[in-house]
């Protein structure tokens, strides 16, 4: 097991109360695996990215445990972190296009980065020069500030430097969303050539768009205000959802060859809920078409299948009455 | 379908891409006035100015005597008949003190809106038009910017027979709007790319109007700490020109004050209480002003804000 | 309805305008009434810039755009105006697009002073309340609210109900979903398509091929501000001709099939279509009926 | 770079050549007659009056028409004749004004420079210890806002008048003779250290606070938040920070040179260092109009040059302006 998360409670605190950002999230990632989280904004995705990387106020950690091959990790104490940053697990921020020091050159950059873990920049050199031949990149991008690149080129730079010390689990924070679409095939084809190449031992792919997720991920996981509602290998997520939110999610997306007037989509009614007093019990509750008074009390996420996770009464019941 | 609840969250901004800029709790104007309430150094810096501006207007009341009359013993020092003593020629301080506040506060508040309105108009302008006029108003800013502003203010008062509190505050406005124009220029640049204000246009509202209407309300905070600053370095200027002996050539000012007191031999006489009172006087305003710059800093812009 | 015939855009940047950028190059399509038309690009296209010329908000260096026969960058204030009652545009971010500081509903009693000052409180009310259920919202929910008191489907609804209080006949439609929630965008999509069986016109701005595919029926493919390929949607998205389609198309992320199955060959592009060297000078040639595709 | 260089220059080139306008032409359509106060002033007889005003008329070229005026002006200028002192007739202008430079140089200069490095450390020292922060930004603030006049009153009463352990006024004791004696360089550097220490306070307030200010804002910003997730060590991060927030303040610098001046003319005038602003007062005493505006050209030019060496240095040292200058859209 490279990554497990065990309840993990992270709150904002804000003026009118606090943020139930993440509220008893729990899932693991096997080493060798891409997992996929998505959801829709303010799901938890991102706080649950960054709280692993980078916990800071008004971030507060509230329970759970966070552990990585085995051993916990500090995430609520900054200082202790540092040891298992970049070399346990590490990140490529959402904000990776302004993630470089604009005073520095790249080379420089690195040089100092690792020369404050005590690491030789010239001994690292030539497999630093092969990531970023790996990524598209001539190694003149060392010599360079910044501003001489272009958005694209510093995404890139963010991925090489990210993952320079081979670290046990990388995430990926929303990294394609704001690219083009030629773009975003080959930066989400990239990551997965890390793990094939066994760069990174495993991945976390935090996005908003699931269709990147059956290309490139193993297993799915889909958060709702806070919580994960199902979770699984990928193509059973994409293709044979169980839970109301999930089905009705897959079944809003446009994809290439549905039209309009062919085949019309529907979208879920209602907004995500407020997390500072959010609904009790399942919190899809006010959207679900099929909520019961069941619904009331918090359905527990349970194995269903094969690595197949659903947090719902009802797909409980169903399972139950088949069983 | 429908899509009708309504949003009441307030994530932080980091969450996803699609979420807007930190979505604001029920009111704006509730969520300002809680931390305007709560920022010290807006209260602190407001109480000082406040209790300056009180005795500008009350001091004169509470003295008989006037301004240049010889009321006392020569250079005595504070007492219970003169609470700051008197000058080499027996001259009432605490009267001069608080009438010099009358026109600092004058100079400060004229000069600074002049200043201000100069700057707005500048910076509006410059920042929606764009292009050549852009340019233009540029090039006038950088002009007015690199020059030294007292230099040229004491070019133009030395050849002004008689001088006036309000003739010294138009000549400090019209020197000092530069960096105000810089900044609105900039501020409105971004605002005019909203979309809203194309909006604006396609319902066919006139430029006036999308400025004074659009841009502007979004920047009120903004503008109310550019006058604030403004005001603060109006009364630095003046007090520095009547210092050289460039003031009103009538009435009293907190700078005339210490040129006098310069001039009289107050130093080689120890008369501190003199000067002390003008320039700690001046100290005091002009640095709570920008103290109170800073707490609305952090009332408007939640990034800043402590805890 | 709408011609836009050889149109170029050139962006004059740098101190006192030394340089150009050519944003939109002779590009010259149609809109009829009641057609959707989707306009398919990445950034630097030039796509909004065609969409910010059509409602003139920006003009045209070259070539002419023509509303009804009529050349719209002569119109005066007054028929300007008019212009605006009948082409009106929603652009990408709902929230850029409300003043934040005054209550969302200020868009429609702007619309009422400029357009209808003659209007009565009662009866506007009623046509504002109107005009917002038919775009599938509750009036008491969204009127007399902050932006930031409604979500982001919310206000781009609102949006599309100011733009029917007019006589709207083509709607430029930019990126008007991409900021939304995939649960939330479906609805305002559909949304358009119904405005199109009511008569509308449609320009249909977006990065997305599969919203473009959903909605509209005339496709335009623009690459760093020239058409590679334009015709009838589906004929465009099933028998792609150009290259450049045609690795867009594969590199869609879809749920049908796995990218690892379909390689593209191509050099990994670094930044979408921004950065390359000039392009050769191309002509648009008829390859079916109605479709074009770009030739050298 | 070389456009970057001859934008700006031609800016300050412009601004040289309004300066320069504006000098002559406030004494010609200003309200007033200086000529006729200056012969006010000289004359002792009323029979030497005409000739006097006559005199002066063609001396300062009144008598020719105004196109001419102008032209002769700028001649004049760009031969470097400012004109006669009214003050210490009949010593050229550019003479006292040379006279006087090297004392307002000798203040301004490291006061400027050292003020800004040590107000720099200080703001960033400030920012990452929230009690310092708390007690030094009122005192900052307050700082920033003194007038310099009275600093420099305030350091005179106490350390020269109270205690008596700086000398009170003037740039050297009247009883020596200007040598390079360790007596009089000492006794030079004990006058000089008043005035040096008003200007170099309120300056180091303003650029502490500045430096605050930024460094909190540059530790916010996104690439010191991928350096601590990539656990980078603080240090690292506020060294960038530093860095970063250092070149603002080299512009920031640029726009308080008028200010840092002001304060130099005044402070000198507290002190009677005969520097620029004291020859200030005594023009403005004496009504000597030329040298007043002597001093304002000379100011100008001064402040002029600085702008400009601060824009060589932020090139120098701001990879983002040299590279963005290369063609690229601005």
């Amino acid at each position: 097991m490279s990554l497990r998360v065990e309840d993990l409670r992270v709150y904002y605190q804000t003026l009118e109360g606090e943020v139930k950002a993440l509220d008893g999230v729990s899932f693991a990632i096997a080493d060798g695996e891409i997992m996929g989280l998505a959801g829709e904004s303010g799901c938890g995705k991102s706080t649950l990215a960054q709280s692993i990387v980078r916990l800071v106020p008004p971030m507060k950690l509230v329970g759970g445990v966070v552990e990585l091959d085995g051993e916990k990790l500090p995430i609520d104490d900054f200082e202790a972190m540092n040891r298992h940053r970049m070399v346990g697990v590490s990140i490529v921020p959402q904000y990776a296009m302004s993630a470089l020091n604009p005073t520095r050159k790249i080379g420089k950059l690195i040089k100092e980065l690792l020369g404050a873990r005590g690491i030789s920049y010239r001994a690292k050199l030539p497999e630093l020069e092969n990531r970023l031949q790996l990524v598209g990149l001539p190694r003149e991008v060392l010599d360079m500030y910044p501003i001489e690149l272009s958005g694209g080129m510093k995404q890139r730079v963010v991925m090489v430097i990210s993952t320079l010390l081979d670290p046990s689990l990388l995430i990926a924070d929303e990294i394609t969303s704001a690219l083009d679409v030629s773009t975003q095939r080959a930066v989400a084809e990239m990551l997965v050539d890390f793990r094939d190449r066994e760069i990174v031992k495993s991945m976390m792919v935090v996005t908003h768009d699931v269709s990147i997720l059956y290309q490139i991920a193993d297993s799915i996981l889909i958060m709702y205000a806070g919580q994960p509602v199902e979770s699984g290998p990928a193509e059973v997520i994409t293709h044979a959802p169980r839970h109301p939110y999930t089905q009705l999610l897959v079944g809003s997306l446009p994809q290439v060859g549905v039209r309009y007037d062919e085949q019309p989509l529907s979208g879920i009614a209602g907004n995500p809920p407020g997390l500072i007093d959010p609904p009790s019990g399942c919190r899809f509750r006010p959207r679900c078409p099929f909520a019961s008074e069941r619904c009331e009390s918090r359905p527990p996420l349970v194995e269903i299948g094969d690595g197949h996770s659903v947090a719902c009464w009802k797909v409980m019941e169903e399972e139950d009455a088949r069983v | 379908m429908s899509d009708t609840l309504p949003r009441d969250t307030t994530l932080p901004a980091a969450e996803g891409v699609p979420a807007p800029a930190a979505p604001a709790p029920r009111s704006r104007r509730s969520e300002f006035l809680y931390f305007a309430l709560r920022n010290p150094k807006l209260w602190i810096g407001g109480l000082v100015v406040l209790f300056f501006a009180v005795t500008a207007v009350v001091g004169p009341r509470l003295t008989d005597y006037g301004v240049q009359e010889y009321v006392g013993p020569p250079a005595s020092p504070p007492s219970a008949e003169h609470w700051f003593g008197t000058t080499t020629f027996g001259q009432d301080v605490f009267t001069q003190f608080v009438h010099g506040l009358g026109a600092s506060f004058i100079v400060g508040l004229l000069g600074g809106g002049i200043a201000a309105i100069v700057g707005m108009t500048v910076g509006f302008v410059a920042g929606y038009r764009g292009g050549i006029v852009d340019e233009v108003l540029n090039v006038m800013t950088n002009i007015v910017l690199v020059l030294p502003t007292l230099a040229v203010l004491i070019i133009i008062a030395a050849y002004l027979e008689v001088r006036g509190v309000v003739t010294e505050a138009v000549f400090i406005g019209l020197t000092s709007w530069p960096w105000a124009a810089r900044a609105i220029r900039a501020q409105t640049f971004s605002l005019a790319a909203r979309d809203f204000v194309d909006l604006a246009r396609l319902t066919g509202v006139p430029t006036r109007k999308i400025i004074l209407g659009e841009i502007a309300p979004n920047m009120s905070s903004y503008l109310f700490m550019t006058f604030i600053l403004l005001f603060g370095g109006a009364i630095l200027a003046a007090a520095t020109l009547d210092f050289i002996g460039l003031g009103p050539t009538d009435g009293m000012s907190l700078g005339l004050m210490m040129n006098n007191a310069v001039l009289w031999s107050a130093l080689q006489l120890g008369l501190w209480w003199w000067f002390v009172p003008p320039g700690l006087a001046i100290a005091l305003i002009v640095g709570s002003l920008y103290f109170m710059n800073v707490g609305l800093d952090e009332v408007f812009n939640p990034r800043l804000r402590t805890t | 309805m709408l011609e836009f015939d050889s149109v170029t855009k050139e962006f004059r940047v740098g101190a006192f305008g030394r340089l150009t950028i050519t944003a939109v190059d002779d590009v010259s399509f149609r809109i009829a009434p009641g057609e959707i038309v989707s306009l398919i690009g990445e950034s630097g296209s030039g796509k909004s810039t065609i969409g910010r010329m059509i409602l003139r908000l920006t003009p045209a260096t070259k070539g002419t755009i023509r509303f009804d026969g009529v050349d719209v960058s002569t119109l005066g204030r007054k028929e300007l105006k008019e212009y605006y009652r009948h082409v009106q545009g929603v652009f990408q971010d709902p929230f850029s697009s409300f003043n934040p500081v005054f209550k969302a509903d200020r868009v429609f009693e702007m619309l009422r002073s400029q357009f209808y000052p003659d209007r009565s409180g009662s009866e506007w009310e009623d046509r504002v309340a109107k005009a917002v259920e038919d775009v599938g919202l509750n009036p008491v929910q969204v009127l007399n609210r902050y932006p930031h008191q409604l979500s982001g489907g919310q206000l781009q609804r609102m949006l599309l109900a100011r733009a029917l209080l007019l006589d709207l006949r083509l709607l430029v439609a930019d990126e008007v979903i991409s900021m939304l929630d995939a649960s939330t965008r479906v609805g305002v999509l559909n949304l358009l398509a119904e405005l199109r069986e009511r008569g509308l016109s449609i320009l249909f701005i977006t990065h997305d091929l599969a919203l473009g595919y959903y909605i509209s029926d005339r496709t335009i493919i623009l690459r760093r501000g020239s058409i590679v390929e334009m015709g009838d949607t589906r004929r465009v998205f099933q028998d792609p001709r150009h290259p450049y389609t045609q690795t867009l198309l594969a590199s869609v992320p879809q749920m049908e099939w796995r990218w690892r199955d379909r390689p593209v060959s191509a050099a990994v592009p670094v930044d979408g279509d921004g950065t390359g060297d000039a392009e050769p000078v191309t002509v648009l040639e008829e390859v079916e009926p109605g479709h074009w595709v770009a030739v050298s | 770079m070389r456009r970057y260089f001859g934008r700006k220059l031609s800016i300050y080139g412009l601004t040289f050549f309004v300066a320069v306008t504006v000098n002559w032409m406030i004494p010609r359509f200003m309200p007033g007659d200086p000529i006729e106060s200056m012969v006010a002033r000289l004359t002792m007889r009323p029979e030497t009056v005409e000739p006097m005003r006559e005199y002066f008329e063609r001396f300062f070229g009144y008598d020719v028409p105004l196109w001419k005026q102008y032209l002769n002006f700028w001649g004049a200028l760009l031969q470097g004749d400012l004109g006669t002192s009214v003050w210490l007739f009949p010593r050229p202008v550019t003479s006292v004004i040379m006279g006087s430079l090297p004392y307002t140089l000798g203040l301004l200069l490291p006061a400027i420079l050292l003020s800004w490095w040590a107000g720099n450390k200080f703001g960033a020292i400030a920012a990452r210890n929230r009690w310092l922060d708390n007690t030094f930004l009122p005192v900052g603030y307050l700082l920033t806002a003194t007038p310099y006049m009275w600093l420099a009153l305030v350091l005179a009463f106490l350390l020269a008048w109270q205690f008596d352990l700086f000398p009170l006024a003037g740039a050297y004791s009247v009883t020596l003779r200007p040598n390079w004696s360790w007596t009089f360089v000492w006794d030079l550097l004990r006058h000089w250290f008043l005035p040096f220490a008003t200007l170099f306070i309120v300056a180091f307030g303003g650029w502490a606070i500045g430096m605050r200010n930024m460094i909190i804002y540059e530790l916010e910003a996104d690439y010191s938040r991928y350096l601590e997730s990539l656990g980078a060590p603080r240090r690292l991060i506020r060294r960038y920070s530093f860095r970063n927030a250092l070149l603002p303040q080299i512009t920031g610098l640029a726009l308080q040179l008028g200010a840092v001046v002001a304060g130099a003319l005044v402070t000198e005038i507290v002190f009677s260092y005969p520097g620029l602003g004291w020859v200030t007062l005594k023009a403005v005493e004496n009504l000597d109009f030329y040298l007043l505006q002597g001093v304002f050209l000379f100011i100008v030019a001064g402040v002029l040059v600085a702008n400009f060496l601060i824009d060589v240095v932020y090139v120098l040292v701001d990879p983002r302006t040299r590279l963005g200058m290369q063609g690229r859209a601005a």
